[in-house]
């Protein structure tokens, strides 16, 4: 594309900066910068007033998000951006704008929604910690970088606010830094989100290389004029976007640093590992989904892949994830780990979805589980809170009666990831499994089923030893209701896992992905106002309640079976149960899946030495060949002629004289020749 | 019949030679007073080659400042130093084997070139005293000024050399 | 060559008293003596300067020569307090005791 | 009288002044030493804001005859190659200045010296003549060998000063050869690039004699940049400099024989640019991965730090090697971006060396609690070390990455692991060793900086950061003057259009 022609359209829209209303998003994006900044410069040393700063600035985004989602989301506006110069260099334009349109003003009420409520939580959490406007600071700039991707309207942009999140999440992951796991956590985290980034920058390279655009909308024009226009790379790039994907979103096999990443404080946990950082995968799928909809294509040395797509090779990623994490979670017995394999699990059905032409339905259950997953974590770190940082639950129970409302809030938050209709988490959660069934893919349909049983075992199973029964340790027993801070989040967070899908969100979100190439699902086509969502919300609650059973009975039933049949036999197994029965049951796959298939120690024991080997090579290299033969040698070799010269230095005068006149004889002897 | 003047040319560049020879070499005493007095013999028969060249006022100051001053020197400085122990040293044969060899190489390199060169016109000069402080004083009156400078340096460090404490 | 003393005579006898004062510089270990012996070379440069200059006809050569002589002065001065120095702080004057130069 | 001979000035009246003082007057060389640094700073940036981006024209001009009769003229002036440059050596140069505030021995001497070098440097990027580019540049070195010999640290001091001083000279030496090469072979008797630039577009030097030029002037001035292999003095010399030293010399003297190189090898050499490219990637591979991982074994500070920078260099010759605007402009966005980033993290190595006594990484733990602000600034630093957005290395290892992605696409897929990866493995162990875990005793005493020792952290962060939120700040007039060269490095391939290279596919 012509740079200058780029650059004229930059000037151009400049003027205009302050004048339309998209550029709000300006705003929601650099408050959270400002907020940061502020607590940085000027009130670090009040926790009170860094908390405020921080509190304020999300909220006033999420308002403001509202705004912008009233404006851009209802209705039909089409994206818009405000371009602003950038990077320039040769046919490399990137210009920094925004990207306003459903997608986008969904995440983002979606992620200043969850961010505001963790940090008005945080204060109660954090009380007394040394560095609480520390930590206000991280949670800002987390949510900045955030914003940042969400609103990014190129990949270049993109990937600049991906490593942000990244680095933002090891500073809040560390942010207990003098704790040895932590710290090591949140380096595993960091470097595990690297290895996914350089798949993503090499992904955005042969992109830009074959279409000339790093933006968006013009790739998406361009691609949709010409499907062919990446090549025999089409593929191979998209794999590698996705590689970016697999990093944030923790899919296998990059999933192993979330669990470690439940090292950081319960209310990272919740913004990071539920709403936020590991959606940003699915997110940013979401987003390039037009990527995938080019011809598949292999170089010649993939072609064995053949007519298998990129989106094949995703949602098989994703279905393996969901199921090894539904797995592992069924063994763990700290209480954040549970939730983390759940994440885990359901990013893996995301991804699926996404690989399944759903990313309607990802979006879908994106949102619902940001809702329902942060309620989780905010409701564990209640709990741990309560029984004073103990998080095994084998050493709870019986926390319903000390804390009810922590306890009614997170049962409804598990209800709702187990998916109990009418709860947000069916709706989406059906509408992901409709997505595998529709679009041709039974195994990955049935797996979906599977998992949906298993996590209702594991959920139900969670609740049951913690909550119900009797206390098991004296830390269990002196619980009590945490302070309103944190409870209320609890609440409020409790509204949309149960209400949610109540709004016609699945349509939303349809229409934003299919209007365009105008194949439709459901209902949902016409265009929706704002005005006419408010009236015929309450209209159509019948219709949308019953919705799924009426339209698609197959997966709404056997979701629901699955459902009955996972708690069924958590129920039967845990019930008042004083240690874990499974263990004798599965004997070593129990074993298994309490040590997560033993990823860490096969990545431990065999790709880090190898890589560290390299290093050591190199290094030993480097010390012995290059700086030991060379660089040594060719000083040993110069000292070695120095030391035999020396012998002929003896200190002797007359033995230099003598040295003296025989050369005085070879002159004249030459001369005169 | 050979001049007398040829005559008086052998004899005093044999007697050079000879004394020369034993003023580095003597095989019968390694005393460096012997020495310094068989010097003192080699720069006389010198003079007379000087002589010999016409050159009489040279002739003279090598009497003077080597025959007179220069071995004065030597031998006080001979008798400051008490050398005794020079006879109780033994002779490097080696070193005097290599030191004859390099020698005579030298020697007769020089000879051969020596001879082999075209002989020079013979003309007369007359190396008095006049003609000669002639020269000096107009042509070569710059090199003369410096050159007692550099006796005065040469004094200087001398004076410098010989105080007691040599800092 | 004939009998009669010409240039190349004075010259040989030059070349022969400046390797006897060559030998005795190489040969001996006495520092006086080498000294001596590089006096004897320089006396074997005079001569040859003073016989270059009368069978050239001119007096450059021997004004050369007067310049030698002072300069030879100077340094046999020189020489000798370093000598006497030299003997002082080392309690010798033989060459093969002094290889302070030595690395 | 251009600013630009105002600013070249500066340093040697501010050195000729602190020559004067007498020695004991410590208060009065370093208050000196820092108004120069002070004056050249602000120099520079009204240099840069009143330079006008987008030309390829030379601005700030100044030129006068010296001798005519070997073409050697007094010729300065900026373009979009060197004007970011020459900011970044003012910023470096006031930065290490404050950081000599550590040196305790001999302090006029050491503000000579190092008064010199800035000089020297800033006299090298604006010099626009092959001599005074020469002379400046061995005037910036000298002195830093000598101050490694005698203000430098560690058991290893002695043989790293050697070392270093060897290579690079030896490097120079190689460097003079291909430089008398290129102005005897041109025929026209001028010394003066521009001249040059002029001649050798209309007649450009017969093809064997630029195969054999420029590999002279690449080796050359490689080594004084560290190009793999000729690169083992770096990271002991550096281990071994004192801290405003490493600075300079880490930061802005490297960056002189990149500069040179894109100044005269490259676009008057085509010929032996095709001929020696591959040779030439293959060996910004050694930098790149090599040095990465080599870096990955230091457990010293400094040795990491030097290796990394070394790795750093490893994109700039692959950017050089992509011969495209875009691999080219990113490589002097990562010289601007690198200089800045090399001298934080040797001002802070240095910090940690004075104040804690070691830069032995398993030693040192925990120091984020002890000192807040340097442990943030080395995050910071580190961050940007990996290539983290938001620094101003970010936009120019992106760029060079893009740009060479067309002709060595497996080179890239090695940079991006080099740079995102192992870089982002050492950088983070590192800050892991350093700032995080458990608070150590021993370094209980060791204070915070104070307010004004953080002066250089700061200056030095504020440009790093300013340089990667606006990278355009100094690519629009990078960009220019690069298309310029590239199209002179390479008149038979024009850079092809995107929508040709898809069609190709």
């Amino acid at each position: 594309m012509d740079v200058h022609a780029a650059h004229n359209a930059v000037t151009a829209a400049a003027p205009a900066f302050s004048s339309r209303p998209e550029d709000i998003a300006w705003f929601i994006l650099l408050l959270p910068l400002l907020a940061a900044a502020g607590i940085t410069l000027i009130v670090r040393r009040s926790n009170f007033l860094a908390a405020t700063f921080s509190i304020a600035a999300t909220v006033t985004a999420f308002v403001l998000s509202f705004v912008l989602f009233l404006m851009f989301g209802v209705g039909d506006a089409a994206a818009v951006t405000s371009p602003f110069a950038w990077l320039h260099a040769g046919e490399l334009a990137v210009n920094l704008g925004v990207t306003v349109d459903k997608l986008s003003t969904l995440m983002l009420l979606v992620v200043t929604g969850v961010s505001a409520l963790v940090q008005v939580y945080s204060v109660g959490y954090m009380h007394g910690d040394r560095s609480f406007p520390r930590f206000f600071i991280g949670l800002s700039l987390f949510t900045f970088s955030m914003l940042g991707i969400v609103l990014a309207d190129n990949f270049v942009m993109m990937f600049l606010f991906w490593e942000l999140v990244g680095v933002s999440s090891w500073l809040l992951i560390g942010f207990w830094y003098e704790k040895e796991s932590a710290a090591d956590a949140a380096k595993k985290a960091f470097l595990t989100n690297r290895l996914g980034d350089f798949g993503f920058l090499l992904g955005i390279i042969i992109i830009w290389a074959a279409a000339g655009t790093v933006n968006f909308a013009e790739l998406s024009q361009k691609l949709g004029a010409h499907p062919d226009l990446l090549g025999s790379l089409a593929s191979v790039a998209g794999l590698l976007v996705f590689m970016g994907a697999m990093g944030k979103s923790a899919q296998f096999p990059l999933h192993v640093w979330l669990p470690d990443a439940m090292e950081g404080p319960t209310p990272v946990s919740a913004l990071i590992h539920a709403a936020t950082m590991v959606a940003a995968g699915v997110y940013m799928l979401c987003r390039v989904f037009f990527l995938y909809q080019v011809e598949t294509a292999w170089p010649a040395a993939l072609a064995f892949f053949g007519s298998i797509s990129a989106l094949d090779i995703i949602g098989g990623i994703g279905a393996f994830t969901a199921l090894l994490a539904a797995l592992m979670a069924i063994q763990q017995n700290d209480i954040k780990r549970i939730l983390a394999y759940s994440t885990l699990s359901q990013l893996g059905y995301m991804v699926m979805a996404v690989g399944c032409g759903g990313p309607d339905a990802a979006m879908y259950h994106l949102t619902t589980h940001a809702g329902f997953k942060a309620l989780l974590f905010l409701g564990a770190g209640s709990v741990i809170h309560a029984c004073h940082h103990e998080q095994d639950i084998w050493k709870m129970g019986g926390l319903r009666k000390l804390m009810p409302k922590t306890f009614l809030t997170f049962a409804l938050g598990t209800a709702a990831l187990a998916g109990l209709p009418p709860l947000s988490g069916f709706y989406s959660k059906d509408a992901v499994l409709l997505a595998a069934l529709d679009n041709g893919h039974p195994v990955l349909f049935g797996l979906g089923v599977l998992i949906a049983a298993m996590t209702t075992f594991y959920m139900l199973r969670l609740v049951l030893v913690a909550f119900l029964g009797s206390g098991r340790s004296e830390a269990a027993g002196h619980a009590h209701e945490s302070p309103g801070a944190m409870t209320w989040p609890l609440v409020i967070l409790a509204v949309p896992s149960v209400m949610l899908a109540w709004v016609p969100l699945g349509d939303y979100l349809t229409h934003h992905f299919f209007t365009d190439h105008g194949h439709v699902h459901g209902h949902g086509s016409e265009v929706i106002s704002f005005g006419a969502t408010i009236s015929a919300a309450f209209g159509l609650v019948n219709h949308i309640l019953f919705e799924p059973f009426n339209h698609a009975p197959l997966p709404a039933f056997l979701g629901t079976g699955a459902l009955i049949i996972g708690a069924w036999i958590a129920v039967t197994l845990y019930w008042n149960a004083e240690r874990d029965p499974l263990p004798k049951l599965l004997g070593s796959f129990a074993r298994g899946m309490r040590n997560r298939f033993y990823f860490d120690e096969i990545y431990e024991a065999i790709f880090i030495p190898l890589h560290d080997l390299v290093a050591r090579l190199a290094d030993w290299f480097d010390r012995w060949v290059v700086g030991g033969l060379a660089v040594r040698g060719a000083h040993g070799s110069t000292e070695l002629l120095g030391r035999a010269l020396r012998i002929v230095q003896s200190g002797n005068l007359q033995t230099y004289t003598f040295f003296f006149v025989a050369g005085v004889a070879l002159v004249v002897l030459i001369a005169l020749k | 019949m050979p001049a007398l003047t040829d005559l008086l040319f052998y004899g005093f560049a044999g007697l050079a030679l000879l004394f020369g020879f034993l003023c580095v070499a003597n095989p019968l005493s390694r005393n460096p007073v012997t020495s310094a007095m068989f010097l003192v013999l080699t720069i006389c028969s010198l003079a007379g080659l000087f002589v010999l060249l016409n050159a009489f006022f040279l002739a003279a100051v090598q009497v003077l400042v080597y025959a007179g001053a220069v071995m004065v020197l030597f031998l006080f400085v001979i008798m400051l130093l008490d050398l005794k122990e020079e006879e109780r040293r033994k002779l490097n044969k080696v070193a005097l084997g290599a030191g004859t060899v390099a020698v005579a190489v030298i020697a007769g390199i020089l000879i051969r070139a020596v001879t082999s060169a075209k002989p020079a016109a013979d003309k007369l000069v007359e190396g008095t005293t006049k003609p000669l402080g002639r020269i000096l004083f107009t042509e070569y009156l710059l090199p003369f000024e410096i050159l007692s400078l550099l006796l005065l340096v040469a004094m200087v460090g001398v004076i410098l050399l010989s105080k007691k404490e040599l800092k | 060559m004939s009998l009669t003393p010409g240039l190349h005579h004075f010259l040989v006898v030059s070349a022969l008293l400046f390797s006897l004062g060559l030998l005795g510089v190489l040969a001996r270990r006495n520092l006086l003596v080498i000294y001596m012996g590089l006096e004897l070379m320089l006396n074997a440069a005079n001569l040859a300067l003073v016989a270059f200059s009368r069978f050239n006809a001119n007096l450059n050569g021997q004004v050369m020569v007067f310049f030698i002589i002072t300069v030879a002065a100077a340094e046999v001065a020189v020489g000798l307090a370093l000598i006497v120095a030299l003997y002082r702080k080392r309690q010798s004057a033989h060459v093969e005791d002094l290889t302070s130069l030595k690395l | 009288m251009s600013p630009l001979t105002s600013l070249l000035l500066t340093p040697f009246l501010g050195a000729l002044l602190i020559a004067i003082v007498p020695g004991n007057y410590r208060v009065v060389h370093r208050a000196l030493a820092l108004f120069t640094g002070l004056l050249m700073l602000l120099q520079a940036l009204v240099i840069f804001a009143g330079f006008q981006g987008g030309g390829t024209g030379l601005q700030f001009e100044q030129f006068a005859e010296w001798i005519p009769s070997v073409g050697l003229n007094y010729h300065v002036g900026v373009d979009g190659l060197n004007v970011g440059l020459v900011l970044m050596a003012a910023i470096v140069s006031f930065a290490a200045i404050c950081a000599a505030w550590e040196v305790e021995r001999q302090v006029k001497l050491f503000y000579l010296l190092l008064l010199l070098t800035t000089g020297g440097a800033i006299g090298a990027f604006i010099s626009l003549d092959l001599f005074f580019l020469y002379f400046f540049n061995e005037l910036a070195l000298v002195p830093t060998f000598l101050m490694i010999g005698i203000w430098g640290r560690g058991e290893q001091r002695n043989y790293a000063t050697f070392q270093i001083t060897l290579y690079l000279t030896l490097g120079a030496l190689v460097a003079l050869t291909g430089l008398i090469a290129l102005y005897v072979t041109s025929g026209v008797n001028t010394l003066d690039v521009v001249a040059l630039k002029a001649v050798l577009a209309e007649k450009p030097l017969a093809e064997s004699a630029q195969k054999l030029i420029f590999p002279l002037l690449l080796l050359g001035f490689g080594t004084l940049v560290g190009l793999w292999p000729f690169h083992s003095w770096a990271a002991p010399g550096y281990a071994a400099a004192p801290t405003p030293t490493a600075m300079m010399h880490a930061g802005v003297l490297k960056k002189v024989g990149l500069y040179v190189l894109i100044r005269v090898a490259w676009p008057f050499m085509p010929v032996g640019v095709q001929e020696w490219l591959p040779a030439l990637a293959l060996l910004c591979l050694g930098n790149i991965l090599y040095c990465g991982w080599v870096a990955m074994r230091q457990r010293d500070l400094a040795l990491l730090l030097g290796n990394s920078s070394l790795a750093h260099m490893g994109f700039c010759f692959l950017g050089l090697a992509s011969l495209s605007v875009v691999g080219i402009t990113g490589v002097v966005l990562i010289m601007a971006a690198h200089g800045l980033l090399a001298a934080l993290s040797f001002a802070l190595n240095g910090y940690l060396h004075t104040r804690c006594g070691t830069t032995d990484m398993d030693k040192l733990g925990g120091l984020l609690r002890q000192m807040p602000f340097i442990g943030t600034a080395i995050v910071m630093a580190f961050m940007a070390g990996c290539g983290l957005p938001g620094f101003a290395n970010f936009p120019g290892e992106l760029s060079v990455m893009f740009g060479a992605w067309k002709t060595l696409p497996w080179f890239v897929v090695a940079a991006a692991w080099g740079g995102l990866v192992i870089g982002g493995v050492y950088m983070l162990r590192a800050i892991r060793a350093v700032v995080h875990g458990p608070a150590k005793a021993d370094f209980n005493h060791v204070g915070d900086a104070n307010y004004w020792r953080r002066l250089p952290f700061l200056v030095l962060l504020a440009a790093l950061i300013w340089f990667g939120i606006r990278p355009d700040s100094l690519a629009t007039s990078i960009q220019p003057v690069v298309a310029e060269i590239v199209k002179s490095a390479a008149p038979t391939q024009p850079t092809p259009a995107p929508a040709a290279v898809a069609a190709t596919h």
